[in-house]
């Protein structure tokens, strides 16, 4: 039986192109929402930092407002009024954990200070009921992850040659960014463990991985 | 771990918050990989001290209280939780060291099962109510406790005497009861000191001082040196294999009952073949002089070598050391054995108890177990307080305890899980755990320093509306119109008074050092033995005859006498000896499985004169042929979720196991039947093999070889 | 960021090396461990230490039975070869020799070099260490230990183990193992890092006696010894000088053969860090 | 021919019959691949619902732990190890006869090789199956690979299992390309002849094929060349995967000849189950033509040999071990031999060893029945190979604490069995989507066939089947 002739087929180019094309635009575009869920970065970026080291190792994060029991504001005590981190996240210096300030501490300038203000006089009333506010844990890594603030206070404040550290602040801001320009705390930082590495591998941090997970 | 030595009250008031939001750093179920802000909540303390800092640990001192021992111990607590517990150095009896039942009370502690309100017949209660109905009924009530001491002691005699002095019934299954009557009667002293570091050769007859026997944690550490060249010899005379029959040297099995007449027939051979004088003991010369190994062998199954072997190691390492508490005939002729071998004064010395006699420990007895149930039948106790003890679940089911305490009018448990007696009883006084509560304790054992062991709460009560003992004891006393306490708002207080008392100091120093050494040091007065004499020596044949079995209700360091079944640590914790978990087991010897047919893993139904237990065989050489041995501790039947399995071998036991002279329920004695049920399952085991296949794992060397170098290390 | 492919290669291999290299010469310290089985009285109290210091889960008897158990240190009962107790045929005439078996933390351990991802690796103190967050569970490193004490979260044993309020009582110094992971004994390295953060506070070195694990802490025969071998003052090292026992070998030539010392399957060449002395017999 | 076999048809001493006209090849293989029977569907179903099974149980052991699978501390592996080295050693068939017997230019292979290549690609997908689901934590298993990330940490590369990731992709991707390339002239016979998405999907696969001088040169050079880079892939990733356990220390899996013997075992395998698929594909697609019995007859003789390949390599296993020093690995061995794995221990030699006698006889191997079955068994005796492997090994080990036997539960089961459902589901919509037999070169076999049997082949083939010589049919039908 005589087999019926086909025309010759060529090999469809356009077709494979657009195929392709589309298949790597996806892959692209894909990559990019990923990367945004990682490090959202607000369009237009963040005020450049007043406090040194707040950009450093990497970019600054924009973390999601977190709402407080207490509409506490770090632009206020800390910027404006420029107190020392360390005054109020005295735990910072000597232990693993910053911690929250023992409410006595707000009431030591809050029974005289600015008791007129709504917020104020939910403190004391909390105060006063011996209660002590629900905080909210903004920066908060995985509890395999055990980092120590005293280390690494301790490693900046002592042994910082050429890192244009003058003062605790200066330390702080290199993990929690520029705390003097937001109202309630919130992350700015994307501390992943990148983030860690990143700037141990520039510090000479160790390198050991049961440093930081046990 | 820095042991920051601060101020105990002002800790107290920080923590008034402190626990209620614990997870400063967190330390709640872990979230694995969110690292995303907003999800956890932290709380702040509110007014903390200096040297409260989140994320590092602070240790307190305490006093342990999972056995009659009463260990010194160093809590760690951090934001607020007590985390771990640590031997306390400074405690004499333990020094910093503790055993797995003192390791396992944090669970305790944390338990889910705690009880939480009061309960007036099981229903939920407010403190006031209850206390108020206490107060009502409770006239001229009486006391059935565990082991007592302390101030906790005291405030249970002043209200006994204020109430017409009903009697203080201390139960304790597993206790020392026959050495100490023995020790009294032979030494006029109930609880001599024993140094079993100094000794070079130590004999056990049935005194599980590695175990349960004593306080085990001073007793191992004193082994712990007692096994340091120039190195100890280790022998053990017992029906079944027990912990320090497990560490022996030299271990000789023989027939349940007999034991008394094995250490005659040493004391035999030591006066024969060695000419160890008993001159000034004619009684005793007689009694060894008739108890010839051939009789011996016929009475217990014990070759002349073997008693020869100890009677040579005995005379070989002096001073050596005698332990028994088989039956008061056995700690008899240990102690006339001790006399003879010039063991007493240099292994065995004087106790010094302290001047503070109200303070002094009530040792419990299982004679006062069955006083009680026979006083409850026959009506002669109206009221009665019940702490920390579970008279329902110890009690032989011949005593029929739950009968008994259905004719007491009127029944309070002062505890803090359900057991079986709580439920029997018509108010339940919710107590905190011992890591919660002030007392005080002085030891059974050993401490000639006269300390005072201080027990102070590591963290706030983890169910707000549960009391500390004292705080309970104090509220009945004074409800009772115990006078002299109406000043006292709580037992806080009240301890602080007594013990300055008692140190003649009230200075806050001194107290603080006090809570931070977690002891006291007080008078003692150094009594003397008045040793001498004449002792007769007796052996009662045993109730079972050659060939029958005999039930043996070993206690294990663990579960203890069953206080311990509801923590799954423990219940997970292999048996030292079958490396069972989680169930009870038969030991039998290899002859006695053939002979009734069972093989490993098989249920049997064991039956005496008073019921019958169902559990699996567990087969070793380790027991003799006419024993059976099934550890008591499990087999609860009201004791929460991790406590629901295995069998109560003490059920099966009743007076005819029972000791001539101290009327002590012994863990021997009761003769049984035994018969397959034809079922089988594997027992859980940690491992199935006893043998290491030739693998260097557990490997040996001799004795000779240790002492050529001084034991090398 | 700064060398991205830096450790492609290096980093893991650095601290297990073999026997065949002489060893490495590296180390900060040597944490290790001496046992005596002579003292060791096998009451438990390690094991349980273990279990509060370690977060360590039970399981219940149903997964015990199926060896799904996840005791880091576990007391093993023997009884004496060849005789398996005795001469006597009818009964035992001695005790049992007690063996505690926890991570010998070999020094050329065959568990590292086969992890996919390098959860296992060795530290630059000579610990066997292992990283739960890096673990996918592969489980080729239990199954190529010789001394099967690596266990594995077959579940997720935390909320039974530690039903409200237990978890409260849950060590906040080191994570609680999710589903899925390997974990084994550390040597306590909470301890140790915790030891070493109160030595750089105080501005010193680490010293001997800074460091107790929680099952030398409890036992009461004082039969556990932990130290650092490098310190040639600690005690441990003075043990194993005394013992004529020598890392380096896979067989010890002592001159005094009544010598106590070894190390259990060290002729597999795999180097553990955990020095036995035999226990002592009467005979 | 030899004279004893004049007795016998030409259907049994010929590998083809040379007078099959090419139109009919084409027309044989393409309606193969049309309108599949009612047992088709069955057995599509039936793999389906296994493979369901498979999901399920996947999805529970997810849920509830790897603890559902009664592995234990000292039995970390089992059932997942087993199938896993148990289908690598399926894929080596393919390779095996498209690419060694091609360089050998052993031409019976033509006929059967391309679902044989199939084979190989699909038994290397369900095996990569395994170790992905054996993992704890399976979320994480991309950390085996190596990638950048800002964490800076990279997998350890002195892993076996790190190797094995490595050799299984590569082997993976190469055979498929194997399978691929050789597949293009037959893909564009199936163009020209198909209407509907068949052609969309074989115009875009067929890469334009017009066969021409030049595409042919081409084609040839560029097939030999995977062909010769597949073979050492071949021996490589199985030795790979035998380096899984011969890197460990454990007595009975530190064997040093091990690849070998894994290599032998994964051949073994690979062409019973080509013999099974032989008797089914030949069965159900009518290729009696095609797929002869002479065909049959040597692929049984090609096992035959490498059964006792891997029979000898076992003994000289077992001698080592036997009179070496290692008395853990000895006391292994002799577990295994009467221990409680014995029975399947005993039941891998007989499969494995014993049976193969019976490819002696003619009568057997030319038996499509009895084939099936035995073909059957010899796999049953491969997967109790790696069994037994895996297994007593990890219930002795040095440590007597750890001495336990284990049974698999369920779900190690239900993994094993929806592997074969997988496996069949790919096969089944691989051989009604692609030809299953190489047209164009069973048209060059009987080409040459012809060759030998008659002098003038052109004429001869005008005379005979009326269709143009072979060159003319080249240009007609994208043919040889």
């Amino acid at each position: 039986m005589p087999a019926d002739r086909p025309q010759r087929k060529t090999f469809p180019w356009i077709r494979a192109f657009i195929g392709t094309a589309v298949v790597g635009a996806l892959i692209v575009v894909g990559a990019q929402i990923f990367e945004q869920q990682l490090h959202p970065v607000k369009p237009g970026g963040t005020p450049p930092p007043r406090v040194p080291n707040a950009d450093f190792p990497t970019d600054t994060f924009d973390g999601k407002d977190v709402t407080q029991p207490i509409n506490y504001s770090h632009k206020l005590h800390a910027g404006d009024l420029g107190i020392n981190c360390l005054y109020c996240h005295t735990y910072a210096r000597r232990s693993k954990v910053a911690g929250i300030p023992p409410t006595a501490k707000c009431m030591g300038c809050h029974t005289v200070v600015g008791t007129e203000k709504p917020e104020i006089q939910k403190l004391t009333a909390m105060w006063s009921k011996g209660q002590s506010p629900a905080w909210k844990k903004v920066n908060d890594v995985p509890d395999f992850v055990h980092f120590s603030h005293e280390r690494h206070l301790q490693r900046f404040l002592l042994n910082n040659k050429d890192m244009n550290i003058k003062d605790s602040p200066d330390v702080c801001a290199m993990c929690h960014g520029d705390m003097n320009t937001v109202g309630v705390a919130k992350k700015m930082k994307p501390l992943t463990m990148g983030f860690c590495v990143t700037c141990h591998e520039k510090n000479k941090g160790p390198a050991d991985c049961t440093r930081c997970h046990k | 771990m820095s042991k920051t030595k601060i101020d105990r009250r002002n800790f107290l008031k920080v923590l008034g918050l402190g626990s209620a939001g614990a997870a400063l750093a967190g330390c709640d179920m872990p979230s694995y990989v969110t690292s995303d802000e907003g999800k956890e909540n932290i709380y702040s303390y509110l007014a903390p001290e200096e040297y409260v800092i989140p994320g590092i640990g602070v240790w307190y001192a305490s006093t342990c209280q999972q056995c009659p021992a009463s260990c010194g111990v160093h809590g760690r607590v951090r934001e607020g939780r007590v985390l771990k517990l640590e031997g306390n150095p400074d405690a004499s009896v333990n020094k910093g060291k503790i055993c797995q039942m003192g390791q396992a009370a944090i669970q305790g502690h944390f338990h889910p099962e705690r009880i939480e309100n009061p309960l007036i017949n099981g229903q939920k209660a407010t403190w006031d109510e209850a206390l108020a109905l206490v107060a009502k009924k409770s006239g001229g009530a009486a006391w059935l406790t565990g082991a007592m001491s302390g101030h906790q002691r005291v405030l249970i005699d002043a209200h006994r005497t204020a109430g017409g002095n009903a009697r203080h019934y201390a139960v304790e299954v597993v206790n020392a009861r026959p050495w100490e009557d023995a020790s009294l009667a032979t030494l006029g002293d109930a609880n001599p000191n024993l140094h079993i570091d100094k000794a070079r050769a130590v004999l056990a007859v049935g005194a599980d001082f590695l175990g349960t026997w004593g306080n085990p944690v001073k007793s191992m550490r004193d082994y712990g040196n007692f096994r340091s060249a120039p190195r100890g010899v280790l022998m053990s005379i017992e029906p079944a294999m027990s912990m320090t029959g497990a560490n022996s040297d030299i271990w000789v099995t023989a027939r349940p009952g007999s034991e008394a007449a094995v250490l005659m027939g040493v004391g035999h051979i030591l006066t024969t073949k060695h000419g160890v004088s008993v001159a000034d003991m004619p009684s005793a010369a007689l009694a060894f002089a008739d108890m010839t190994p051939t009789k011996v062998l016929g009475l217990s199954d014990v070759k002349e070598e073997q008693l020869a072997k100890i009677a040579d190691t005995l005379m070989a390492n002096s001073p050596s050391l005698i332990l028994a508490n088989a039956n008061h005939d056995t700690a008899k002729v240990a102690q006339v054995l001790n006399m003879m071998l010039g063991n007493v004064g240099q292994t065995l010395t004087p106790s010094a108890a302290i001047t503070a006699e109200a303070l002094l420990p009530v040792t419990g007895s299982s004679k006062d177990l069955v006083e009680f149930a026979m006083d409850a039948k026959a009506g002669k106790i109206s009221s009665v307080f019940i702490s920390g003890t579970n008279p329902v679940f110890l009690a032989p089911s011949k005593l029929d305890m739950a009968g008994a305490l259905a004719k007491v009018g009127f029944k309070v448990a002062i505890a803090d899980f359900h057991d079986e007696t709580t439920t029997a009883c018509d108010v339940v006084l919710p107590a905190s755990s011992a890591l919660e509560a002030w007392g005080t304790h002085v030891p059974v054992d050993g401490s000639d320093a006269g300390e005072v062991y201080i027990q102070q709460p590591l963290m706030e009560n983890v169910h707000a509306n549960t009391r500390g003992l004292g705080d309970i004891l104090l509220a009945v006393a004074k409800g009772a119109g115990v006078d002299g306490l109406a000043e006292f708002e709580d037992y806080y207080g009240y301890l602080r008074t007594a013990v300055s008392a008692l140190i003649g100091s009230d200075l806050e120093g001194d107290w603080n050092s006090i809570l931070q050494k977690g002891k006291a040091v007080t008078a003692v007065n150094h009594s003397n033995f008045n040793a001498g004499g004449d002792v007769a020596l007796g052996f009662s044949e045993p109730a079972a005859k050659a060939g029958t079995l005999t039930l043996i209700t070993s206690a294990r360091q663990g579960l203890f006498d069953g206080r311990h079944a509801n923590l799954p640590w423990l219940q997970e914790a292999p048996d030292q000896i079958s490396k069972a978990v989680w169930d009870s087991w038969a030991e039998i010897h290899p002859k006695t499985a053939a002979k009734i047919g069972a093989k490993d893993g098989d249920y049997i139904t064991i039956t005496s004169a008073n019921g019958s237990i169902t559990t699996r065989v567990f087969i070793y050489k380790g027991i003799h042929q006419d024993a059976i041995s099934v550890p008591m501790g499990r087999g609860h039947t009201n004791y929460g979720l991790y406590a629901k399995n295995g069998v109560n071998p003490l059920s099966l036991l009743d007076a005819s196991s029972g000791d001539r002279q101290t009327t002590e329920l012994l863990n021997s004695g009761v003769s049984v039947t035994v018969k397959p049920t034809g079922d089988n399952r594997h027992l859980v085991r940690l491992m199935d093999v006893d043998s290491q296949h030739g693998r260097k794992l557990a490997a040996t060397i001799t004795a000779d070889q240790f002492d050529r170098n001084q034991g090398g290390a | 960021m700064p060398s991205l492919l830096g450790n492609v290669f290096k980093g893991w291999s650095d601290y297990s090396k073999g026997i065949e290299q002489g060893g490495n010469q590296k180390y900060e310290h040597m944490f290790s461990m001496s046992i005596d089985l002579d003292k060791c009285t096998g009451c438990n109290a390690c094991s349980t230490a273990c279990y509060a210091e370690n977060n360590l889960a039970w399981v219940g008897e149903y997964k015990f039975a199926s060896r799904q158990s996840m005791h880091w240190m576990r007391i093993e009962r023997y009884f004496d070869e060849p005789d398996v107790g005795s001469s006597d045929p009818e009964s035992l005439d001695r005790g049992a020799s007690f063996l505690p078996m926890m991570c010998q933390q070999c020094n050329a351990a065959p568990c590292e070099p086969v992890c996919p991802v390098a959860a296992t690796y060795h530290t630059v103190d000579a610990l066997n260490a292992q990283v739960y967050n890096r673990c996918i569970g592969s489980r080729y490193c239990a199954n190529n230990c010789p001394f099967r004490v690596r266990y594995f979260n077959f579940y997720d044993n935390a909320p039974t183990a530690w039903p409200a309020p237990m978890d409260q009582g849950l060590n906040p110094d080191l994570s609680v193992r999710s589903k899925g992971v390997m974990e084994k004994c550390t040597f306590c390295i909470q301890r140790i890092r915790g030891a070493n953060e109160t030595a750089k506070r105080e501005g010193r070195e680490l010293k001997d006696g800074d460091i107790v694990t929680a099952c030398q802490q409890t036992c009461p025969t004082s039969a556990i010894v932990f130290g650092d071998l490098l310190d040639k003052t600690s005690e441990i090292s003075k043990i194993w000088k005394r013992q004529q026992v020598k890392l380096g070998t896979y067989k010890q030539e002592k001159e005094n053969k009544d010598l106590r010392g070894y190390r259990i399957f060290e002729e597999l060449n795999i180097e553990p860090k955990v020095l036995y002395l035999e226990r002592v017999r009467e005979v | 021919m030899s004279e004893n076999h004049q007795h016998l048809t030409n259907e049994q001493v010929k590998d083809i019959d040379e007078n099959i006209a090419w139109a009919k090849i084409n027309n044989d293989v393409l309606n193969s691949m049309k309108n599949p029977r009612k047992g088709y569907w069955v057995a599509l179903v039936l793999s389906a619902l296994l493979f369901g099974v498979m999901i399920y149980a996947e999805v529970y052991q997810y849920r509830n732990g790897m603890g559902e699978t009664l592995l234990n501390t000292s039995h970390m592996w089992d059932l997942y190890i087993s199938s896993f080295v148990f289908w690598i050693g399926m894929s080596h068939s393919g390779t095996l006869l498209s690419a060694i017997l091609h360089l050998v230019h052993a031409d019976w292979r033509k006929p059967i090789y391309r679902f044989a290549e199939a084979m190989t690609t699909f038994s290397l997908l369900t095996a990569g199956l395994f170790p992905v689901i054996h993992l704890g934590r399976v979320w994480n298993f991309y950390w085996v690979m190596p990638y950048m990330s800002d964490r800076g940490i990279w997998p350890n590369f002195r892993s076996p299992l790190i190797w094995d990731a490595f050799a299984i992709t590569s082997y993976l991707t190469s055979s498929v390309l194997f399978l691929y390339i050789g597949m293009i002239p037959d893909l564009a016979i199936c163009r020209d002849n198909t209407t509907g998405w068949r052609k969309t999907l074989y115009t875009f696969l067929s890469l334009g094929w017009r066969g021409d001088d030049r595409q042919w040169r081409h084609f040839r050079f560029t097939y030999l060349m995977i062909a010769c880079f597949l073979i050492p892939l071949a021996v490589s990733v199985h030795s790979i995967v035998s380096m899984d356990f011969a890197m460990a220390i454990m007595p009975g899996w530190h064997v040093t000849t091990f690849p070998p013997y894994f290599v032998a075992g994964a051949l073994y395998s690979g062409c019973a189950a080509i013999i099974t698929l032989f008797v089914l594909l030949r069965y159900f697609f009518k290729f009696e033509e095609y797929m002869t019995m002479p065909i049959l007859d040597k692929v049984c003789k090609l096992t035959f040999v490498i059964a006792m390949v891997w029979t000898y390599l076992n003994l000289i296993e077992f001698s080592a071990v036997w009179y070496g020093h290692d008395i853990p690995s000895k006391e292994v061995l002799i577990a295994k031999a009467t221990g409680p794995y014995s029975i399947f221990f005993w039941g891998m030699m007989f499969f494995g060893s014993v049976l193969p006698f019976s490819l002696l006889s003619k009568a057997v191997r030319r038996n499509m029945k009895i084939m099936f079955f035995i073909s059957i068994f010899l796999n049953v005796g491969m997967f109790l190979e790696r069994w037994m492997i895996v297994t007593p090994t990890l219930s002795m080990g040095y440590h007597p604490q750890g001495f336990n036997v284990m049974w698999p539960g369920w779900v190690e089961w239900a993994m094993v069995g929806g592997s074969f459902g997988w496996f069949g589901l790919l096969f089944l919509v691989f051989v009604k989507v692609f030809p299953c037999v190489s047209m164009y070169e069973v048209k060059e076999m009987v080409y040459h066939r012809k060759r030998t049997t008659y002098a003038d082949v052109d004429e001869m083939m005008e005379l005979h089947s009326g269709v143009p010589g072979p060159e003319a049919q080249t240009q007609q039908s994208g043919g040889a």
